[in-house]
């Protein structure tokens, strides 16, 4: 019965490989777009011609891009993501902390604003038209119109500079406790909540009045079924589609784009990362970093898929 | 048709509109016209300094106070319109013409041309967008004509992914198979069947999309690309100000409101569009 | 006896999208008494849906009840708070929808749902109110009545649907059940079977039922009265006995004779035999892909040969899944057909649509089931009309005007039409417009995909005599599916019955009383008759049934 | 805020701190302060609690926290590659340079015990004895020998390779002497030696991930681009440092980094925007450290490519640029009047009789006209990657338009822009951190065949002075040589050098001993071994 779980990962597998290498030759090419090299740009002002000579030598970049490109995609295959041009380290070391710290962020972000969005969206649509109802939906508007570094600004402010309640940055080598991780994410992942909510928020409420007016919530309300319970046992299972799709949308952001609340809470994430490897025409870096973009939106997108079927009889 | 809380102007017009949507309606116009007129409208050049003090505070003369150079708040607003309304509007535009288009096209043809045009757009749609505009202006530099074309491009797989789930239920409709047997082409299938009842979500998408095309750009304003100097639009206003913020300074809280009214003003906009009345019989 | 329900006066208003409002039920009263089962018949837009929603004390979206009272047992359901209502709902108040397959939550098991009522009202233990669920699916002789509940609704069939609706509506011990047109979207054979289940459960558990449908045969089986009724007010109320054999009023006389079977002027078979209009040479269509046999994965239509003659209608009846459209889209080009030759007046044609010629695909027409989804609701019935005028006949504006006017003449539609949308239309004005739209391309046959079955009997019988009208203009002629078996014999002068995608008999109209095959016997003898006591006499071989019809 | 009357605020109370370590008279002072709007009373009042800042005893202990403003996967503590401040800061702590400046500018020895030579063409240093590297490994020779000699080796990228081109030959005479012999004589040797990159590393280090090196800290954590931690070296053959660990990294955004400082997360906070000064007095137990140490952004026009090869157009934008409104307006007050040469006042050889062009429209206006460029479009390149050239260019466009002189400002992206735009565009922007010595600004960035001629000034006359200024050993003469070269660059070069720029280091009261340096900001980045947390 559920035999079509397996065989759509399976096929979403396929996918996903060819959307890799779609993605990793389109970066490519953007990154051979890219004025300069990392010699160059490593020696800044003091890039001489014959400086930059030598030192391409040195960093073995005088080869042809595409030549370095390929040797890179065959390392991959080796599970090899090879060594960062900048500073001679391999890739894997400098990605792998990073990238835990994005995934915490995006966890706890998710934590918090995946049930905040679904409990706002679905009571929003629960009593669809109603005052209630209106405030939510101006407010998520409201709240995503501003930019999320004046939301982030603003916070730090408030919280960390007049009531010294949080600090200012996310210190992720300084968590010891439980308490520390609070006090050392509470900020960015607010403002994230902030940033992804309201889509999850707009769709859910779409999503479930849709399936308010189908002809079995129509039955069931003809049971005496209550109101909460129309849009919990029935709208509600079969709206999931929709929403989960939504929601891995919006936290594919997480991943890759949250920039600037890594900035400014100077948390040392993937997303930065990888704008550093595009500064410094970091090609192995730049790579590695699109991969595990591409590789995260396509895993939460298969999820929502493979959520959504389970969610629906007709498709198992 | 839903009971609606506010109350019904110009069905005299045949149309039903309500006052949400005007609101939004009027908002949007009036930021229109500031665009359009903004050049006329300007108490002072844009690059004037015209305040000693920075990050002044709204007095007569400099209505909206100084900028961190002591420029007139006032003018520099005006003129931001006109980038922030055209660059997005223009944008928004661009993404969900190609992409409610192409997404049509995939669902109505099907088969190959659907799968491969879906992977290429899922696999732009994997790069964060904020590192696509990076890289775009890295790589040509930042002029508005790119700009317009980087924010579209980044926002036409989600105009494409939606359109299509919309158009895949219509293409299974009989009335799409009445007129595949009558020998219509593909342009009018799309156009003249799909579309129509489409319209109406795509347009909601639109009016979030809108919005997120804003930020976007003011996002990207933040990591330095967006309109050449002495102009900027209001994300760039809001940036470049951002140390105001603790003074409360008008610099930094002003165009921030006027993105807000902006953009929720597009969305009240398109979630109460007038709709037409069936009812012909109405007074 | 103590009337159950006494409606009086009662009045409901809906509100137009500009705001005006409409009475659209005006001023009803009637009572129903303990046990008593009342048919509320009517043509779509006739109020008899609203009415039996108010028993429960609701009215769908956009309208209100504004005036009047709805007393069930001692409640007034007008008056009541929603919460009251919710408490009566299930438990004293039934209600079975007309499409169980819509009605049903499909990402619920089917035992959850029939046995929510218990839940909601607290009335009895899970495992009590399972048993008593897995009774009444045996009462209403479901097949495996212990494991059935543990499905999907999408695993069950229809007919099964219908019934675990109605078990569902049963289980918490209501007074009053109301059948929403119940076998309305159901084969004749099946119709059969859920009309005998439904009637002994109403009598086992003495429930009063109102049963609302247009089908005055079905209604004749199950009514103690019928209750006419017409744009929201009551033309005649009176015991079965009486509305059948002296009805008083115009309207229920209309639609008595929308039974009368029209004797139908067959055009003589022409002496000179020149080449049929049609001809369908071992047709086999199917789906998936092709199998080692070379055969498809599942076949549909397994080969399937036919002639139409020009002038003459063919008939094709048969049960749903039989294949009876698969064969039509595959003669329209739709469905590919695998194998098989298709010769349309003397040319052989592709067996896919974009191979056709522009002025083949003009001269074989097919007109679909579901008008609303064959017409684009977003598009006014002038451009919907306006298109084929345009692209077949390269019509100017004027010239089109000029068409399409004359067109809604044909169809007897008010030329005012041409401005509204398709949903602004009822379902036979829609069907006609579908109907008009194959004219506009003046084709020379016109394959009729139960064009009637959404229709009510009245308008069904008016299409009818539409289409015989034109084929006297126009010359055209007519391949007509449907398992409506007294609408084709109205209309055809030969019939294909097919059964699991093969060809069973053909039938010409002298030997049509006499079917021979066995399907055909089941099939004719299943269609109601007018006469109240058809169900009750109609002996039909159990095994045949079984055979014939597992769903 | 405790002593500020009216308009008068740290801002300027920081100037003055600046103008005194320049050796400002008290007459010059109060007529600053004058200018100021404060009362004479008040003005003795902030020359002593300026003053007052400056002296104290060091308290041991504490783990020192600072953030500067830029920092990437490049990080690097390679001291041949250094490049960002950040990347001096963290050398400055796991390394020594042989000799390293002064509050006054006067080189002094480090790891040298002495570096001499008679003809300023062969130099002798001797090393000191019992200086370790964090491994355990003793300071010899061969060390500096190596150390030097990387920067000749392209493959290296070293960022002084042009400056270290001079040295021809080093070697090891024995265990603690090294000789060094230049392509021509070189007084400033030693101070060329103070600088950064000079550091010394380990013989034969390939790996520089470690930051083995003889400094006050060693390295405990090195991630590039995200933070570098170094503990007190326990066995430093000089005293200090005064604290227990030292944490370094890099917030980009302004207003993040002065928020950091506000709530107490990190001690010093580099380099802020003068405009966040105003929010650092409103909050309580904060000071700002100013230093004007000859950064300079400055606009340079090539006169080898039009307009900037016609005379007049150079000359009419250098009356063009109103220079007060440039350091009022952009800089906050936070820079000087400079007049269009790169020798900083807080240079012994900086020629005080130079004086700034003054604004000039009209003037300007007369030789656009005679130049025959008047309403023409004239791109202008700009970018955040030179220290606030985007405003200096909008204010330069905004006095421009009002004699009718379009100068089209185009911002590029700072990425690549050294490498895309610097030096290539006709007008452009750069920005010009502080070197030691004149020799070293002019024979990088005006000789002839300097590599970074920014407006492509050729002068025979220049290079041989030059020269000359450059092998003398009298003080006296030097001075003259180097004036007459200001005054050349001011009139000739196509390098307009509106203000010097001061950098504004914001930092906690608790944090002590923070001194000013010509070398840059942070005590001349090497801060974190001098300074101390008091409890």
């Amino acid at each position: 019965m559920r035999a079509r779980v397996p065989s759509l990962v399976l096929s979403r597998l396929l996918i996903a490989l060819v959307t890799l290498v779609i993605v990793s030759f389109a970066v490519f090419f953007a990154t051979t777009l890219l004025p300069g090299d990392t010699a160059s740009i490593l020696l800044g002002q003091a890039a001489t011609p014959e400086a930059v000579a030598g030192l391409r030598t040195a960093m073995h970049l005088d080869e042809p891009a595409l030549f370095r490109f390929l040797r890179w995609c065959l390392g991959l295959l080796r599970g090899d993501l090879g060594t960062s041009y900048a500073n001679n380290m391999p890739v894997a070391t400098l990605i792998a902390g990073r990238l835990v710290n994005t995934l915490k962020l995006a966890g706890l972000t998710a934590l918090i604003s995946v049930p905040l969005a679904l409990t706002l969206g679905i009571t929003a649509a629960m009593w669809r038209g109603s005052v209630y109802d209106r405030i939510v939906t101006i407010v998520t508007i409201g709240v995503i119109s501003v930019p999320e570094f004046v939301v982030a600004t603003s916070a730090v402010l408030l919280f960390a500079v007049y009531l010294k309640w949080l600090p200012a940055l996310s210190f992720t080598n300084e968590i010891h406790s439980f308490y520390d991780l609070l006090r050392a994410y509470a900020m960015p992942v607010i403002t994230l909540t902030f940033v992804v909510s309201a889509q999850m928020i707009r769709m859910g409420r779409a999503a479930v009045i849709e399936t308010l007016n189908t002809p079995y919530v129509e039955m069931a309300l003809l049971k005496g079924a209550s109101r909460p319970r129309l849009v919990l046992k029935h709208a509600l299972p079969n709206a999931l589609g929709p929403i989960v799709n939504a929601m891995a949308l919006s936290l594919s952001y997480l991943l890759g784009g949250v920039i600037i609340i890594e900035t400014i809470f100077n948390y040392p994430g993937i997303a930065m990362l990888m704008v550093d490897a595009v500064s410094t025409r970091d090609l192995p870096l730049i790579q590695s970093c699109a991969m595990i973009f591409c590789l995260g939106y396509l895993v939460l997108i298969t999820a929502a898929d493979v959520i959504a079927i389970l969610a629906n009889p007709r498709l198992r | 048709m839903t009971k609606r809380a506010t109350g019904l102007i110009g069905s005299r017009l045949g149309y039903r509109i309500n006052l949400v949507g005007l609101i939004g309606f009027a908002v949007v116009l009036f930021w229109a016209v500031i665009a359009l007129f903004a050049a006329d409208l300007i108490p002072y050049s844009v690059g004037e300094i015209v305040d000693t003090d920075y990050f002044g505070p709204m007095h007569p003369g400099l209505w909206l106070g100084s900028d961190y150079l002591g420029r007139d708040m006032l003018s520099r607003i005006l003129m931001g319109a006109r980038y922030t309304v055209g660059i997005s509007l223009a944008a928004v535009t661009i993404a969900c013409v190609t992409g409610v288009v192409l997404g049509m096209a995939a669902a109505v043809v099907r088969g190959v041309v659907d799968s491969v045009l879906s992977r290429i757009l899922d696999a732009m749609n994997s790069i964060p967008s904020k590192l696509f505009g990076l890289m775009v202006v890295a790589a040509v530099g930042s002029s508005i004509p790119v700009l317009i074309l980087t924010l579209s491009a980044i926002y036409i797989p989600g105009a494409y992914r939606f359109s299509r789930s919309l158009a895949v239920n219509i293409n299974t409709m009989e009335f799409m198979t009445v007129a595949r047997i009558r020998g219509e082409s593909l342009a009018y299938l799309i156009g003249a069947e799909i579309l129509p009842n489409i319209i109406g979500p795509v347009l909601a998408d639109l009016g979030l999309r809108f919005v997120f095309i804003v930020l976007l750009l003011s996002g990207l304003s933040f990591l330095g690309l967006g309109v050449q100097p002495p102009y900027a639009d209001w994300g760039a206003l809001v940036r470049e100000n951002l140390g105001g913020l603790p003074f409360g300074a008008p610099a930094v809280i002003v165009p921030s409101i006027a993105i807000a009214t902006l953009t929720i003003s597009v969305n009240l906009l398109i979630d109460n569009l007038p709709r037409k009345i069936r009812d012909r019989s109405a007074p | 006896m103590a009337n159950l329900v006494e409606i009086r006066n009662l009045k409901v208003e809906a509100t137009t999208d500009s705001g005006r409002r409409v009475e659209i039920i005006k001023g009803v009263s009637l009572t129903i008494a303990e046990g008593e089962s009342v048919a509320f018949i009517g043509e779509s837009g006739s109020g008899k849906t609203t009415i039996a929603m108010t028993l429960m004390g609701y009215a769908r979206a956009g309208c209100r009840i504004s005036g009047g009272d709805v007393w069930v047992d001692g409640d007034n359901m007008v008056t009541l708070s929603e919460k009251q209502r919710a408490a009566i709902r299930g438990t004293k108040i039934a209600y079975v929808p007309q499409s169980a397959a819509a009605a049903f939550n499909p990402a619920a098991t089917i035992m959850d749902q029939v046995i929510e009522v218990t839940r909601i009202h607290g009335l009895m233990s899970p495992a009590a109110a399972r048993r008593k669920a897995i009774e009444l699916f045996r009462a209403l002789s479901l097949p495996e009545p212990a494991a059935i509940g543990n499905r999907y609704p999408h695993q069950v069939s229809g007919g099964q649907l219908q019934r675990l609706a109605a078990a569902m509506a049963l289980i918490g011990n209501p007074k009053l059940v109301i059948f929403d047109e119940p076998t309305t979207a159901l084969d004749v054979t099946t119709q059969v079977e859920v009309l005998r289940a439904f009637k002994a459960v109403i009598k086992q558990y003495r429930i009063a039922c109102v049963y609302v449908s247009h089908d005055l045969a079905v209604v004749a089986q199950i009514a103690d009265r019928i209750v006419v009724l017409k744009s929201g007010q009551t033309q005649e109320i009176g015991t079965t006995h009486d509305i059948l054999t002296q009805p008083r009023h115009p309207y229920t006389q209309s639609l008595l004779a929308a039974f009368k079977p029209k004797p139908h002027s067959r055009t003589a078979a022409p002496e000179s035999p020149s080449h049929p209009l049609l001809e369908v040479d071992a047709m086999t269509v199917g789906y998936g892909p092709v199998q080692r046999d070379g055969q498809p994965l599942i076949v549909a239509v397994r080969s399937v040969s036919l002639k139409v003659e020009r002038g003459r209608n063919l008939g094709i009846v048969g049960e749903s899944g039989c294949g009876k459209s698969t064969l039509a889209r595959a003669i329209a080009g739709i469905h590919p057909a695998h194998a098989g030759d298709i010769i349309f007046d003397g040319h052989e044609l592709w067996n896919t649509a974009r191979k056709r010629t522009r002025s083949q695909l003009r001269e074989l027409q097919i007109v679909f089931q579901h008008a609303d989804t064959a017409l684009n609701p977003a598009k006014s019935i002038e451009d919907i009309l306006g298109r084929p005028l345009a692209f077949y006949h390269g019509m100017d504006r004027k010239a089109r005007d000029v068409r399409i006017n004359a067109l809604l003449d044909m169809v007897h539609l008010p030329r005012t039409v041409r401005h509204r949308h398709p949903g602004e239309l009822s379902g036979g004005e829609k069907q006609r417009i579908n109907f008009a739209r194959a004219l506009a391309a003046d084709p020379k046959l016109i394959l009729c995909d139960e064009i009637t079955s959404a229709l009510d009997t009245v308008v069904t019988a008016a299409v009818i005599e539409l289409l015989k009208e034109l084929q006297r203009e126009l010359g055209l002629s007519y391949v007509f599916i449907s398992h409506d078996l007294s609408v084709v014999e109205a209309i055809c002068d030969e019939i294909i019955v097919m059964y699991r995608g093969q060809k069973m008999e053909e039938i010409t109209p002298a030997e049509r009383k006499a079917p021979q095959h066995p399907y055909s016997k089941l099939l004719f003898s299943s269609v109601p008759r007018l006469d109240p006591s058809w169900l009750d006499a109609l002996r039909q071989d159990p095994d045949q049934v079984r055979d014939y019809c597992q769903r | 805020m405790s002593d500020v009357i009216t308009n008068w605020n740290k801002p300027d109370d920081t100037m003055v701190e600046d103008a005194i370590r320049r050796g400002a008279s008290r007459r010059e002072l109060l007529k600053m302060m004058m200018a100021g709007g404060a009362s004479l009373a008040a003005g003795n009042i902030i020359f002593n609690h300026a003053t007052a800042a400056l002296a104290a005893t060091p308290v041991k202990g504490g783990a020192l926290k600072a953030a500067g403003w830029s920092s990437s996967t490049a990080d690097t503590l390679d001291p041949a590659k250094a490049s960002l401040s950040t990347d001096y800061v963290r050398c400055c702590s796991f390394y020594n340079r042989l000799s390293f400046l002064n509050e006054g500018g006067t080189p002094q020895m480090e790891l040298a015990s002495s570096i001499d030579s008679k003809d300023a063409q062969t130099w002798t240093v001797k090393l000191r004895k019992e200086v370790t590297f964090h491994d355990g490994k003793p300071l010899t020779a061969d060390d500096v020998v190596f150390s030097l000699k990387r920067h000749l080796d392209p493959a290296v990228g070293s960022k002084v390779a042009k400056i270290a081109a001079q040295i021809t030959g080093v070697k090891a005479i024995d265990k603690s002497t090294v000789e060094i012999a230049l392509t021509s004589p070189n007084a400033d040797l030693p101070t060329i030696l103070s600088m950064h990159h000079f550091m010394i590393v380990a013989d034969g280090t390939t790996d520089f991930s470690k930051g083995n090196g003889t400094g006050a800290f060693t390295c405990e954590k090195f991630e590039p681009g995200v933070r570098s931690i170094g503990l007190r070296n326990k066995n430093y053959w000089k005293s200090g440092p005064n604290v227990d660990s030292f944490e370094f990294f890099a917030i980009s955004d302004d207003n993040a980094r002065v928020n950091a400082l506000l709530s107490g997360d990190i001690h010093l906070a580099a380099s802020i925007n003068p405009r966040s000064m105003r929010l650092v007095d409103t909050q309580k137990g904060f000071v700002l450290s100013t230093t004007t140490s000859g950064n300079y952004t400055n606009l340079n026009m090539r006169l080898d490519k039009t307009p900037g090869h016609n005379k007049d157009f150079v000359d009419g934008m250098k009356y063009l640029v109103n220079r007060e409104q440039i350091v009022k307006s952009a800089m906050r007050g936070l820079g000087i009047v400079a007049n269009d040469q790169p020798v900083s006042p807080a240079d012994f050889f900086h020629n005080p009789d130079l004086k700034p062009k003054p604004y000039d429209p009209d003037k300007a206006k007369f030789l656009f006209k005679k130049a025959g460029l008047l309403g023409q479009s004239i791109p202008v390149i700009a970018s955040d990657a030179a220290t606030s050239s985007i405003d200096m260019a909008m204010i330069i466009q905004a006095s421009g338009a009002e004699i009718g002189m379009k100068l089209d400002v185009q911002r590029v992206p700072s990425d690549g822009y050294w490498d895309n735009y610097w030096l290539k565009a006709p007008i452009h922007f750069g920005n010009i951190n502080p070197r030691p010595t004149p020799d070293i600004l002019f024979s990088l960035l005006y000789a002839s065949d300097a590599p970074w001629n920014e407006s492509q000034y050729k002068s025979e006359k220049f290079d041989k002075m030059m020269l000359e200024a450059r092998g003398s050993l009298d003080q006296a003469k030097r001075k003259e040589l180097y004036s007459a070269l200001q005054v050349m660059i001011a009139d000739e070069a196509g390098t307009l050098i509106p203000a010097y720029l001061s950098n504004v280091d914001a930092i906690t009261g608790k944090l002590k001993g923070l001194a000013p340096n010509p070398l840059g900001g942070m005590m001349g980045y090497a801060f974190a071994e001098y300074v101390w947390l008091d409890a």
